[in-house]
């Protein structure tokens, strides 16, 4: 499903707000800047410093959000750009700027409010932690970047600002580096995604060496504009591939690295070392989420070439890619004991869904779950911070137990959380993940996905269940008792729950507000939307897969308060499989067996070569010096020595001569040069007299 | 002779007796005065040639003189404070001593 | 009438030249404005010797002189005749020439300055469009006459005094310079008759001083503190500080060449105390507009009185400071605080009429005052003691 | 020519003479002062009054007192008993005569071709001012760093190495 071409009229005057549309992600960066000129004491300066320019940024972001939508009311979709030149070398310019359409201002407003909240909960969570100025100061400056990334109408720009997310993430997730696992954590994370980040860059090289402009949108003479478009088409590659469809699966490796879709998953789950906020904001609601939105952002050039209906070879690598990683992760999420990777794997789960939602439905069907997603993961995940917090940083699910009578809010908040999340019906989750279900049955390419991401919705249902009956139900099985957290932290989870509960509805069948406004189309409200044939039965389905996970979980784990030692209920019955699961399909172990090792073979092999061979050579060229100079020696102390002592002697003496000239003394130099003025000027007012 | 050649002469005598003291005085710092007074007599050259030239209103010699001013300060503080850490270094001042660069 | 009044010493001027030709009519007329000057200011010198002595004494709850005529009035001329008839010695290893063209070195410059001030309407000796330039250039000069006295004493006393007096002025000319800058940049001439006119209008009866503005206010301060460290007085008198270096630089003078240097730093007093009115008080001009009939003379002198009795007054008041508390002070608070000034002048130089300049010039000077005094007060325990000149 | 110039010429080139003269280093400084007086003195003959007062706020109220301190700084005050003028001080000599007579020569040969009196040309401080940041702000901007660099310079350079902070006394 092909999203149709909006006609955009070529804008000239720029509104006013998308002309400041830059102070979005300035005015956090500059916060960093200035946070990080604070002492480690000035906690209060710099959380009122990230958080009074985040609110401004989201100030910012609603009034963009605003005009968008008063343009979008008065039937016209916008698409305000301001490009401006940044290097000009010879005839080619490097354009940088910025845009401002539904897509951009919806995620702007995404990203600034789901920000805003980590960042008030982060002051509770971050309090006794002494270098919580350098926390908020990097929380700002991701911030920052991430809002760039969002406005960036330019690959490069773009770039940048996702390169300066992924150092930022790098940062906090190694946060607490005196942790070596923290430390390795990020690492690991840094260089994964790096791996993704280099294709990105070919893609970006590419796209430039074709196009000649970085720019997305330039009023036709953009690079996933029509012209650039057709050009691209134009020009096969390798493999059957145009030229478009390469650089397509290029972005998309960046992509893959970015929102931890397979192979490159490794990363998120052993990122969750980080402060929780960390993980809540970056790995569950916005920088992984930054991979799902470059995808939708160069969406013209993924479905450059497709007919009406079908799709591009890039768009289904998309999609199947999406898919697996939506089961794979779902499985292993299944088996895992830590609260927060968990959430993770879960995170990399939902991605696949997304992923898949843009290969197959297009932009708005991957954006909806992507918002639906942030707001109902960055819940998740600030309960859980909430629930570590209580526990006194536990995060082993089978050591809690019981919590709902100790922190009844973080409970309620959790469940709305979890139930968006398995796609209960009514809340946000199931709305969106409808929407993907819904795409992926009319795919014309295979219904597999389909199949998949079913069972993928059963396998969530399953293993949130598990999760909640571990840390909710039963009785407390830890050591310390468990505290409510405080009101800084639970009133942001407040929020986010309604929003978790509330968002669906303005995706449903009935009233497709949110693809409406993406594609710039109006929008009516008509009952007869849950009537297309196929929907009815499709929601009914879900609906049924989803009780059918959380009861057979609730059978599994429901209020039974195992010991924390004992074998878990799903080990029991098939512990193969269980093993296969709760070790991650030994991806990591896979890695460490397969590239890990390779690149140790081959230093070795290096330093093998470098010792034997170049050293060897080496080593034989002195030899063969070493006999040359044996020679020699033998030829100067019988042949050449006495006429050369002579030599020397003279030019000793010679020497001694000449050094008279280097007295060292001042006046010397002095005298020196004001004979040489005499003898100019003389010379010159000879001539001229003549 | 013109007022400008008796000016021009006057410089001309100062600048050689301040090249005479820089050329034949042991003590760094009268070497230092010597230079000073060659680039008064710059200065003095520079005012009578803006006096008499043709386009004293563009101000140029005048001018030429003040920045001069300016810098030969400059260079005095910096050639002084040599002066004395020299001293500090190697309890002389007299440059027929100071021809090593070892210190 | 009035007009008669206020012009008399120039009418008197005009009328004794010409009585002479013509050709030497000009020579004539500053000969005698010279005369006048070198007359009227020893005398003043001496009325102000008595005013210092009596004044302390007040303060210090004594009597001072009483003994020379009534209330001791005469007491000045007791003490010139003393002086002039004591015996003048010059130490035996002293560079007799340079110790004889100290004081007279100090008193040309000091009275050079008097050159371009004017003291009443029309009433300047050169009106030089350089004129406060002028004025620096003597002022300048002046410390090597200082030195001169100090070294060609061969006196350890005299040495260490007249570097401690050098080093000092030179320290605090730049806050001089630079506070008076500030009058140049408004005024936009170095003209002193210039500067004394653009402040010879009222608004309101109120006259138009640069003084009752935020920058003229702040500049004034900053000159008033440079010229009493200038002139060597008291809290500035290190220099002569008799509980240390006996008398400075003038230890090993006597007699009228003492005499000299008395005479000399008083004059150095009135001239700079002289153009300080003329930079920040208004000149000659008068304090209300009702009260314009005054001839201008009487209150350049009145003004003049009045800030010669405020050094007596601050001489009876504080304590002396310390040689390292001196130059931190002028270096960090005096300086730093005159080039702020400047930013005010040019503020309110470019911001045109209205509130607004006199709102942000005074934000902007009380700011750096308030910052740089807490600075100040925050490290208030006293440095390592370390004096430059006396290694 | 006035006799005036002839006097100031005198007083001038007799300061400066005295200056390289004496054997006492402090004299040697105070004839320099005469000499920059002489040669403020002739620029004011050559009315430019600014540059006069300027070089005499400059050089007698700073350079001049800035010598000073460094010679009493560097005990330079006591004659040296062995003698003031270098071992090679008859060349020295030779050769600044050479430059003058080149000097002289050309000033001589090209007198024919200098102009006479001209009209006294009438500048104000106010021109000075506009041409110092009007046409020539460049330079002065210039010498503006290069000033605050030489007092850093000069500072540092004549800083104990071993004084934490320093009072710098002079300009």
């Amino acid at each position: 499903m092909i999203q149709e071409a909006i006609s955009v009229a070529p804008q000239l005057a720029v509104s006013p707000i998308a002309e400041i549309l830059w102070l979005i992600p300035a005015l956090p960066i500059v916060a960093a800047g200035l946070g990080a000129l604070r002492k480690q004491a000035g906690r209060k300066t710099a959380a009122t410093l990230a958080i009074g320019s985040l609110s401004f940024s989201l100030l910012l972001s609603l009034f963009a959000f605003v005009h968008v939508l008063s343009d979008w009311i008065n039937g016209v979709a916008t698409r305000e750009i301001a490009n401006f030149t940044w290097i000009q070398f010879g005839a080619t310019n490097v354009d940088l700027g910025w845009v401002l359409d539904p897509l951009s201002a919806i995620i702007l407003v995404m990203v600034s409010f789901v920000g805003l909240l980590i960042f008030i909960y982060s002051i509770g969570y971050m309090k006794h932690d002494e270098n919580s100025t350098r926390f908020f100061c990097f929380m700002s400056l991701f911030a920052g970047a991430m809002l760039g990334v969002v406005i960036a109408n330019s690959l490069l720009l773009l770039f940048m600002c996702w390169e300066i997310v992924g150092l930022t993430s790098y940062l906090l997730i190694g946060f607490w580096y005196q942790r070596p696992a923290a430390a390795a954590a990020a690492k690991k994370a840094f260089l994964t995604t790096r791996i993704g980040d280099v294709f990105f860059l070919l893609g970006i090289v590419w796209l430039f060496a074709q196009t000649g402009t970085l720019l997305l949108y330039n009023n036709g003479a953009g690079s996933i504009e029509s012209s650039s478009l057709s050009l691209l088409l134009s020009q096969p590659a390798a493999l059957g591939l145009t030229a478009a469809s390469a650089i397509g699966l290029l972005i998309f490796a960046g992509a893959v690295g970015k929102s931890g879709q397979l192979p490159l998953h490794v990363w998120l789950p052993d990122a969750m070392e980080g402060p929780t906020p960390v993980s809540a904001l970056i790995h569950a609601a916005t920088m992984v989420a930054a991979g799902v939105y470059l995808i939708a952002r160069v969406y013209p050039l993924m479905a450059a070439g497709a007919l009406a209906g079908g799709t591009t070879t890039a768009l289904t690598v998309v999609t199947w890619v999406g898919a697996t990683t939506a089961v794979f992760a779902a499985l292993i999420a299944v088996a895992q004991n830590d609260i927060k990777r968990i959430l993770a794997y879960s995170t990399v789960s939902q991605l696949g869904y997304m992923m898949a939602g843009l290969g197959m439905g297009g932009v708005a069907v991957g954006i909806f779950h992507l918002i639906t997603h942030a707001f109902f993961k960055a819940l998740l995940f600030l309960g859980a911070g909430s629930v570590i917090h209580g526990c006194h940083e536990e995060q082993n699910v089978r050591r809690m137990g019981g919590l709902k009578a100790d922190m009844p809010l973080t409970f309620a908040a959790y469940g709305i959380g979890m139930l968006a999340l398995c796609g209960f019906p009514l809340l946000s989750g199931f709305w969106s993940k409808d929407g993907i279900l819904e795409a992926a049955q009319h795919w014309s390419v295979a219904q597999t996905p389909f199949y998949m991401l079913v069972i993928g919705a059963l396998l969530t249902a399953f293993y949130m269940t598990r999760q909640v009956a571990y840390v909710f139900f039963g009785h407390w099985r830890g050591g310390k008792l468990a505290h409510e957290s405080p009101a800084l932290m639970t009133v942001p989870l407040a929020f986010l729950a309604f929003f978790a509960l509330a968002l669906g509805f303005i995706g449903t069948p009935a009233w497709p507000w949110f693809r409406a406004f993406l594609d710039g189309r109006a929008a009516g409200f008509a009952w007869s939307g849950f009537m297309e044939p196929g929907l009815l039965t499709l929601m009914g389905t879900s609906t049924v897969v989803v009780l059918l996970g959380i009861i057979l979980a609730w059978q599994l784990y429901g209020d039974r308060s195992p010991k924390p030692t004992a074998p878990d209920a799903l080990e029991k019955i098939a512990p193969i499989v269980w093993g296969w699961l709760n070790n991650k399909f030994y991806v990591d172990e896979f890695y460490g067996v397969t590239v890990i090792a390779f690149y140790g073979w081959w230093a070795r092999v290096s330093d093998w070569l470098d010792r034997r061979i170049w050293g060897g050579a080496i080593a034989g060229v002195a030899w063969a010096f070493g006999m040359g100079a044996r020679l020699n020696r033998f030829l100067d102390t019988n042949v050449v020595d006495g006429g050369f002592d002579k030599g020397c002697e003279e030019l000793t003496v010679g020497g001694g001569l000449l050094s008279r000239v280097q007295t060292g003394r001042v006046q010397t130099y002095l005298r020196i040069l004001a004979l040489a003025v005499v003898a100019l000027a003389a010379i010159l007012i000879w001539s001229s007299r003549a | 002779m013109t007022p400008l050649t008796g000016y021009l002469l006057v410089a001309a005598l100062l600048f050689s007796i301040g090249l005479a003291g820089a050329l034949t005085r042991r003590n760094a710092i009268l070497v230092l005065i010597g230079i000073e007074l060659m680039l008064n007599a710059a200065n003095l050259n520079l005012i009578a040639f803006w006096r008499y030239g043709p386009h004293p209103e563009a101000l140029t010699g005048m001018m030429f003189a003040i920045f001069s001013i300016a810098v030969a300060a400059a260079e005095a503080a910096v050639g002084l404070g040599l002066v004395i850490q020299i001293h500090r270094h190697a309890h002389t001042t007299d440059l027929d001593q100071m021809n090593r660069m070892k210190g | 009438m009035i007009e008669t009044c206020d012009q008399i010493f120039v009418l008197l001027q005009h009328w004794l030249v010409s009585f002479l030709p013509a050709s030497w009519q000009p020579a004539a007329g500053v000969l005698l404005s010279v005369a006048a000057i070198v007359c009227v200011f020893p005398a003043l010198f001496a009325v102000a010797v008595l005013l210092e002595r009596k004044g302390l004494a007040r303060i210090q709850n004594r009597l001072g002189p009483n003994r020379v005529g009534p209330f001791g009035l005469f007491q000045p001329i007791a003490d010139a005749i003393k002086s002039l008839t004591k015996e003048d010695i010059v130490p035996q290893s002293a560079d007799a020439a340079v110790h004889f063209l100290a004081p007279v070195l100090l008193v040309i410059t000091v009275f050079m300055g008097f050159a371009v001030l004017p003291m009443g309407r029309n009433m300047v000796l050169v009106d030089l469009d350089a004129g406060l330039l002028l004025y620096f250039a003597m002022g300048a000069s002046s410390e090597l006459a200082v030195f001169m006295a100090g070294w060609s004493s061969r006196n350890k006393y005299s040495l260490l005094g007249a570097m401690r007096a050098v080093a000092q002025m030179i320290s605090y000319e730049v806050p001089l310079l630079l506070s008076s800058v500030a009058v140049v940049m408004i005024t936009g001439s170095l003209s002193l008759t210039k500067i004394v006119e653009a402040q010879n209008h009222y608004t309101w009866g109120l006259p138009h001083w640069y003084i009752f503005t935020p920058w003229g206010f702040a500049g004034f301060l900053m000159y008033a503190i440079a010229t009493t460290a200038e002139t060597n007085r008291s809290p500035f008198d290190l220099p002569e500080g008799e509980s240390e270096l006996v008398a400075g630089y003038h230890t090993e003078y006597s007699g009228f060449k003492f005499a000299l240097f008395f005479l000399g730093e008083y004059v150095a007093m009135f001239s700079i105390s002289g153009l300080g009115t003329t930079l920040f008080l208004g000149g000659w001009s008068a304090p209300f507009s009702f009260l314009t009939w005054v001839p201008s003379w009487i209150w350049f002198f009145s003004k003049l009185m009045l800030s010669i009795f405020v050094f007596i007054w601050m001489r009876g008041t504080l304590p002396r400071l310390r040689q390292d508390q001196l130059m931190n002070f002028a270096w960090k608070f005096v300086l730093p605080m005159c080039l702020v000034n400047l930013l005010a002048a040019g503020l309110w130089r470019f911001m045109g009429d209205g509130w607004l300049r006199w709102v942000v010039c005074s934000a902007i000077l009380i700011a750096a005052y308030a910052g740089m005094g807490l600075a100040e007060m925050r490290k208030q325990r006293l440095g390592p003691r370390s004096y430059r000149y006396a290694e | 020519m006035s006799i005036v110039f002839y006097l100031l010429a005198a007083l001038t080139v007799a300061g400066g003479l005295a200056a390289m003269l004496l054997k006492n280093m402090v004299h040697c400084v105070l004839a320099l002062t005469v000499a920059f007086a002489g040669l403020a003195l002739l620029f004011l003959k050559l009315d430019a009054q600014f540059a006069g007062f300027a070089q005499i706020l400059v050089y007698i109220g700073a350079v001049a007192i800035l010598v000073v301190f460094a010679i009493l700084l560097t005990r330079g005050s006591e004659t040296p008993k062995d003698g003031v003028f270098s071992r090679s001080w008859l060349i020295g000599l030779v050769i600044a005569a050479a430059v003058f007579a080149v000097l002289g020569w050309a000033v001589l040969q090209s007198a024919r071709v200098l102009p006479h009196e001209t009209a006294i040309p009438v500048v104000t401080v106010k021109q000075i001012g506009a041409a110092l940041v009007g046409r020539y702000v460049l330079p002065l901007e210039i010498v503006a760093v290069l000033l605050t660099a030489a007092m850093i310079g000069a500072v540092i350079v004549a800083m104990h190495e071993n004084v934490g902070h320093e009072k710098e006394g002079s300009k």
